[in-house]
């Protein structure tokens, strides 16, 4: 009795695990065709970053690390 | 005079038993580690002081007919609270960082290993015969390796509602535990070389990745995994409505005073289980051993995960952000890059480990809906 | 391996049926109606979002016990959500342009013709043999033509809860499609000459009026018809707050925090009723048909009486201004604004058609209060 | 019994669209009534509009204009 | 036409009876007072529109099924509602004052004799064969005289609902008539000299005691008499979330968004309690009279305790404090300040005055726990 | 029978009001015992109050008496 217990535990944890992984394998799959289809469809998204806005995020994580260190 | 005695016979001190005085005693450190130690304040105040009130005796306010008592038959039960916190969680998360980069989703995967670790732990005490859980009890104190409140709420109420209290307790204690017990964990499975790598920044995600991103994961949640399905449809409802732009009144509403509300009669309820007969059993101890234990493997888990991404990748992850698949959203990201910068000065890591740490909430809500599905 | 055979067997793969997956794209398209066209997406969000949740096989949110079930219970059944939604209402309505032009309600009143006339046709399809609705059926479709939505779930909830989705449904819809149905039948229906009549500007109204008129409406509907009490009582109520001056904390509340937890909770739980049972029926295409028609006939009785009105009246009155009448605020006064302003574009009829606009609310308020008595 | 159910919907039409029109026109009623004794209990109401406030206000409705056309 | 007949049978004019109508206007009256006098508003407002919606006859709203019967059996017999408003009264209460001079709660405790006496009043009257109250509504009549409109409410719901409607009108009345009943008896009471005492400035009181005190009052109240524990509980909660300064999200919502709402339903369904058949008897009458009495009492034994303290203490004390004992925070207290200041204009006893003033908050919420432990 | 519920009143009113003032008094002992051992476990406290700060208050209370009488 108590070994079936564990014998069932040691099944939830293999499919459990299992199952996690197939779920957010599927997951990052179907985010990966959705990311790509919606580049797709929205052809010039603005993906350029300019020189201002690197200078301020620069900025911004040197202030950032300064804090945190 | 009848009456005087009537008063010390209705008395607290005349009616309390050891163990509410010990009770009460553990709630006053439940207090003190949200107050002073700011231990996830939010939760500990409000259980702490349910548990307080639900422990003067004669007071009656978590008996039948008590507010505290409502509370749990309302929100508890039914699983109405914790579903609601969900969803003020997702309205709460970006998961822009996740869309950015998909794969970190495996490192959240990963660390569920805690949650089926800590399953077999507990039937492993209970074969020892030093414990005496049942499956379903056992599923319920696997979940605190989830690092996630609510879900581990949800699932103790609806598996094993007389040890709520404990794994309440203990998930909280934990989740604010992360920066003592991370750090050592994950130095020790990484070198100072792997530490030290830098990761790319992260791309820009649209705004209709944003959008379909919810429901993507409610109709795959749907489809495979239905018990898991209110948990995760809840969470992916805050977020459409967070991301799709035109319910910001209703979205403002959820962050804030929805969540507030909800927040509050949740830990008064969980409080209002910490009674002397559910929390002064040796199961308590057993399930803070477990919980501990749940953490550690999850962490490492997550790492070991980060260190085989980094090798089969392209592009360079440092496996830190591998301990962030936990959960425990945002403190377990901040741990992954501040062990980060230690090893190199120059290292952000905030954002790519908040990737694995949204992905951790995905993940301990799919492991809550398989130990529902098999137990139920 | 009985456990992987367990999770196939209980997966949405397995378990869905035809009418749940159409259902599924019933609400995605809901969904994109509200987020991608904007229309009504407070409700159409959350009701599609509902939708979706329902028609998870085997996640039992909608089955009792569960969240949505647990919403409908408690909030429409009891019509508690929708009379707090009119209460809000009430709190973000002003009153001012009707208390200066009385005259306008004659405008909402014409427009509820809409109602009738739609519960005849949905007796008329019945007679036909091409339906089967009962005359309380009848009746709550009718009240899709007040272009209300509280109202409509609220006559729907305690008339024909079995049609709940579909009415609450074509009545959102509906009010969405305000700016396309209503600029056709209004300019067939008027001349330019008609069209760009300028009206003369609103009167100052004092406090005093503001204050006296909730309750002056609230006595009225008691004295005459107590079963719309509940509805427009409650709309009184939060005018009362609004303009008494002080309850300002409680006004602001009601408009913001409580509207909006009730109204997530209002869609969430409409959207449960969206099942392929109650939703996939020959009577939701009936419903929808029909509802269509009411708005038309509503508009249309507007701009006639609007007509009237200017013919036997001092003062001019734009025809216009009555197809605001239906409701829908402030979606069909924006309409009579711009159909004006095509005609002349010196015309600003917008302070002018909101008179109308309320007064429909009222209107369909008392309409529904005739359905229930009569039916009941 | 099919007709009688129409004999229902009409009558229910007639009474229902006379008592909305009843009740509202007892409202418009009342509102006037009201309208008159308020406004004869606060006699000095504030009813003159200044010219600044007419500026004002035109400056608005053409600037409201030119946004919606 | 049988239509119209049914119309008219069903319309308020038909069914109302003279009851029905005398309540009307009482509400009617009620409105007045809160809105255009200023009295109590957030209650007076919401109960007197109660009440007009509970007495339209045929409506239903106060009938089991109704909204605001909902809003009773929920919020009221429950005790929910008080209990979350005094909450709400914690989290808005600064017990600052009464930590810097603690002998301020002797102040607090002697108002309470106001209780007491008007106990003993509805007693008499009974037994004079005027009335006819048992002692658990003697209990609650005396309540009023603690000026603490929720500690009123859920004392009459435990111990005497009949009488809910009638003692929550007069507590929010006589809430509100406090500057007029008590400076003549503050002056009959008091000289001249008396009334000029200036106080020494308070010290400043460390967050620690802030933290510390509400633990230690609900400790006290739970261990001493807990019946008083779920007043005295949510009200140490409330003010533990205020002061902690680790959940001041948690603090925020709780002063605003659901203090709010709580107050709205809590309004509304003690409105639903004024029915002609409870409100209009004999007894009311009693109720009012008594109330009246219980200020004058309560005001008179502060002032007089005052005196008493002012004696035996080495720092002055300005007796006119004393009447801030009653509660009816924060206006007990700017009276006090009034009176003072109009005997000698450099005499700022505010802040001095807060400190009996939230004591008598703590000291009839004692009281009630003692009337409810005695007549259970 | 109408002399026990008064009876029982006077009672009730006795030990209430003692039950009131035990009450109070324990919360008043307490609370100083708490204010001095809070006291002497946070020594340096900020005690004084700057020459500005006192300007500052009794300008507020000046502004304050004003506003009342
Ligand atoms: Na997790
Ligand atoms: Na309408
Ligand atoms: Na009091």
């Amino acid at each position: 009795m108590q070994a079936t217990l564990m014998n069932q535990g040691v099944t939830l944890m293999l499919v459990g695990m299992g199952t996690v992984f197939v779920f957010l394998t599927l997951l990052v799959a179907m985010m990966s065709v959705m990311a790509q289809v919606v580049q797709r469809l929205t052809p010039a998204a603005e993906e350029g970053v300019s020189d201002e806005e690197v200078a301020a995020i620069s900025a911004a994580i040197t202030q950032h690390r300064n804090k945190q260190s | 005079m009848d009456l005087i005695e009537q008063i010390w016979t209705n008395s607290g001190i005349y009616q309390i038993s050891g163990g509410q005085l010990a009770m009460l005693g553990i709630c006053l450190v439940l207090l003190y580690l949200g107050i002073v130690k700011k231990f996830e304040p939010l939760l500990l105040v409000t259980i702490g002081f349910g548990g307080l009130l639900s422990n003067i005796p004669g007071a009656g306010i978590a008996d039948p007919g008590g507010l505290l008592y409502l509370a749990y038959e309302v929100g508890i039960k039914s699983g109405a609270f914790p579903l609601i916190i969900f969803m003020g969680v997702g309205a709460l998360t970006d998961f822009g960082p996740l869309l950015a980069n998909p794969r970190t989703l495996f490192l959240g995967a990963a660390a569920q290993f805690g949650i089926f670790a800590t399953l077999l732990g507990a039937l492993g005490l209970t074969e020892l015969g030093w414990m005496d859980f049942s499956l379903r009890e056992a599923a319920a104190i696997g979940i605190i390796g989830g690092a996630d409140g609510p879900t581990a709420i949800y699932v103790a109420g609806q598996l094993a509602p007389n040890l709520l209290g404990a794994i309440a307790v203990a998930a909280y204690s934990y989740m604010a535990l992360v920066p003592l017990i991370q750090p050592p964990i994950m130095k020790a499975l990484t070198s100072k070389s792997e530490r030290s790598i830098e990761m790319v920044q992260l791309r820009e995600v649209s705004k209709a990745e944003r959008i379909i991103f919810p429901l993507m994961l409610l109709l795959l949640v749907g489809l495979l995994l239905p018990t898991a399905a209110p948990l995760l449809g809840m969470l992916a409802f805050g977020n459409l409505m967070r991301e799709c732009g035109v319910v910001d009144r209703l979205s403002n509403t959820t962050q804030n005073a929805l969540i507030n509300i909800v927040t509050i009669f949740l830990g008064l309820a969980v409080g209002s289980k910490l009674s002397a007969e559910q929390f002064l059993v040796v199961s308590t101890l057993g399930i803070l051993l477990l919980g501990m234990v749940a953490f550690a493997i999850g962490t490492a888990s997550g790492v070991i995960m980060g260190k085989m991404l980094n090798k089969i990748s392209k592009q360079p992850i440092n496996p830190l952000i591998g301990a962030a698949g936990v959960s425990a959203v945002p403190m377990a990201a901040r741990v992954a890059n501040k062990v980060g910068l230690e090893a190199n000065p120059h290292n952000i890591l905030l954002m790519h480990a908040m990737g694995p740490n949204v992905a951790g909430v995905i993940g301990s809500a799919v492991a809550a809906g398989i130990m529902i599905m098999f137990t139920s």
